[in-house]
């Protein structure tokens, strides 16, 4: 597998349009596009040094020593390994004959940037993993485990073949996906666990800072990088799976992976990231 | 995948002591396609010097003296390790004669992390990736036209690569 | 199935430069798993390529190399199309070997 | 790490803290006294359940209670099941508060 490394990203030229901050609107009337464009502009202010769609690298684009080590460990990287069996999974007929291609738009090739979607006839938000696991389940597989190794090869493949892609979240003209997208913002700044701390304490307040020993990663593309194969786990993890984490870090109790806030969550952080190139799978410490 | 096991842990020493193709008849296919590369290498795994604690006596089982400083050998790490679990560490040196490069972790429960042998026409640069539990020395010997030389640099971890 | 063994040799005229990344988990005996039980060693305790019939590299690895190992060196010469041979044995007598073409 | 509108929350918890040390100080507890206060831990954390912000220290302190309930040791029981109650009304509370203070947050 010919690997189109994350670093080559950087140098991608995307139109990022940085206007300036817009005036502000009411919280209970939520404007998707101005503030997906004062999220934006708030993370390029405080790193000026960051070029926009280097953000997708995390605490790469941060920290020097940091960003040596992992350009040293792209040379050959460790999820390698898991990306095939992803693209092996992929490729394998279920027992009816049908496959993940038939599940997707373009046989599931280069779609990873437009997860996740809106579906208009549920009402509710559909990600990547729960698209994969439905498709299973329409074709009489029994489901994957939404934190296992399997699911996260899987999402590690397309998202490979998405690389340099950029986000391209939508939210349709309907209020029950501009409530998901409220919902998913509000998920994102509540503070919870005993360490009261919200997503935004750690990942637009603080990022690039230590905690303890951890760099934090911006928001701002945070998902763009997903999966992810994080060295203290020492193999490829979900976006379940590092949001389950996550809130036991803060000691607040996981929720369902794939319950209603974290599929909210996930639309709304990855529709702020829209313009920024998918460098999913990532490495992480 | 394709690992094969065939569980006989004596049957590899006999192959890591270059006796193996004989000793193997009807072990196994695996382990007998397997013989040949090791044979060669006619060279035993250094059992002792891995099984040491501290980086002198490693050192001294590995190759029975000590080494000296160089400025010659340049020793390339992290000051500080994203995670102990992965530390990329490289070596180069322009000294002739390199027979054998050697990458030691002084705070490990056994300092000796690898030997890597050099025969000629091989250069005289490696890159691995290493264990560390904290922080602490990363020693490189070069072993160069029978004498050893080294270099050190201290590496901080914050997150041990104990746990994986 | 998939070789544990993935190699890049690229040959540029002069010198060979090997990269390998070899899936394995470089268990070393100083973990313990969930339930409190030490997990045994298990590595990689020496790793051989072999070009033209004789070793231009030999890896002798203890515990301390990280989980699915990596290495890099070069050598003078090696022809575009040549064969690389690599092999490795673990501390559990298990193995595997790929031959690779230079690039 | 710079965290404002803080000390409220934090005020409320160490009062609620201070309130389990002060009234399970000095008589020996019962099995009935354990009772009372693990029911009382686990409705509040049920509660918190409801709202979907319970903390993972609560269940700590609710298993610790079972445990020390379990080898007899009442005294260790009821506090850890007071100091379950007490983790279970903060994380009530900060649901609570929460509520509005989150929109503070928000880059516009």
């Amino acid at each position: 597998m010919n690997l189109r490394s994350p670093i080559h990203l950087a140098s991608a030229t995307l139109a990022l349009a940085l206007a300036t901050i817009t005036p502000t609107v009411a919280a209970d009337t939520p404007d998707p596009m101005a503030e997906a464009k004062a999220f934006r502009n708030y993370f390029v202010a405080k790193f000026p040094n960051v070029k926009p769609e280097d953000f997708v690298n995390g605490p790469y684009s941060m920290n020097k020593d940091m960003r040596r080590q992992w350009e040293e460990k792209e040379q050959f990287p460790p999820y390698e390994f898991s990306l095939d069996m992803g693209k092996e999974m992929f490729g394998k007929p279920f027992k009816n004959g049908k496959s993940y291609a038939d599940c997707f738009p373009n046989q599931g090739i280069g779609i990873r940037q437009n997860y996740p979607s809106f579906d208009a006839k549920e009402g509710k938000v559909i990600t990547l993993e729960l698209a994969l696991n439905r498709c299973r389940e329409a074709n009489g597989e029994l489901p994957l485990s939404y934190v296992g190794d399997e699911m996260a090869a899987l999402t590690a493949y397309m998202a490979f073949t998405s690389r340099g892609k950029p986000f391209d979240i939508k939210i349709p003209d309907d209020p029950r996906a501009l409530e998901a997208y409220q919902n998913g913002k509000r998920y994102f700044y509540t503070r919870r666990g005993q360490l009261n701390f919200s997503c935004a304490t750690c990942h637009v307040q603080n990022p690039g800072e230590r905690m303890r020993a951890e760099i934090l990663a911006p928001a701002l593309g945070i998902l763009n990088a997903m999966p992810i194969y994080r060295s203290e786990w020492g193999g490829m993890g979900t976006i379940s799976r590092r949001l389950v984490t996550c809130n036991s870090q803060i000691r607040a109790v996981p929720l369902e992976p794939q319950a209603d806030e974290y599929r909210d969550l996930e639309y709304y952080l990855s529709y702020v990231s829209n313009g920024l190139p998918i460098s999913g799978p990532g490495s992480r410490p | 995948m394709t690992t094969t096991h065939d569980g006989f842990a004596a049957t590899r020493r006999l192959i890591l002591k270059g006796a193996g193709v004989i000793a193997l008849t009807g072990v196994g296919v695996i382990s007998f396609n397997m013989a040949p590369a090791f044979a060669a290498a006619n060279d035993k795994y250094p059992e002792d010097a891995f099984k040491q604690k501290r980086a002198a006596d490693a050192i001294k089982s590995l190759y029975g003296r000590t080494a000296q400083a160089s400025d010659k050998v340049k020793l390339d790490a992290p000051e500080i390790a994203e995670n102990g679990a992965v530390v990329p560490i490289s070596v180069s040196t322009t000294l002739a004669e390199v027979t054998s490069i050697a990458f030691l972790a002084s705070e490990n429960p056994n300092a000796l992390a690898a030997v890597y042998r050099i025969p000629p026409g091989t250069m005289p640069n490696v890159a691995n990736r290493l264990k560390m539990a904290k922080t602490c020395d990363v020693t490189v010997i070069v072993e160069a036209g029978g004498k050893l030389y080294s270099a050190t640099k201290e590496v901080k971890v914050t997150v041990g690569g104990c746990g994986g | 199935m998939a070789s544990t063994i993935r190699v890049r040799a690229i040959s540029s005229g002069e010198i060979t430069e090997v990269q390998v990344l070899i899936q394995h988990p470089m268990d070393s005996g100083f973990v313990k798993d969930a339930k409190g039980e030490i997990i045994p060693p298990h590595f990689i305790q020496q790793l051989a390529f072999e070009y033209q019939g004789r070793n231009v590299f030999v890896a002798d690895w203890g515990t301390a190399i990280s989980k699915d190992p990596y290495v890099k060196f070069s050598f003078k010469g090696g022809n575009k199309g040549d064969d690389l041979k690599i092999s490795w044995v673990d501390n559990k007598g298990e193995t595997d070997t790929t031959t690779a073409k230079i690039q | 790490m710079k965290m404002t509108g803080h000390t409220v929350r934090l005020s409320i918890l160490s009062l609620a803290l201070a309130l389990v040390n002060a009234t399970s100080a000095p008589a020996a507890s019962s099995e009935a006294d354990f009772n009372t206060a693990y029911a009382a831990a686990e409705a509040a954390d049920k509660e918190a359940g409801r709202l979907h912000n319970q903390w993972t220290v609560t269940a700590e302190a609710l298993a610790d209670a079972k445990k020390a309930a379990d080898i007899g040791d009442f005294d260790r029981a009821v506090t850890s099941a007071k100091e379950a109650e007490a983790l279970a009304k903060a994380s009530i509370l900060q649901a609570a508060s929460e509520k509005e203070a989150w929109k503070k947050l928000e880059i516009r």
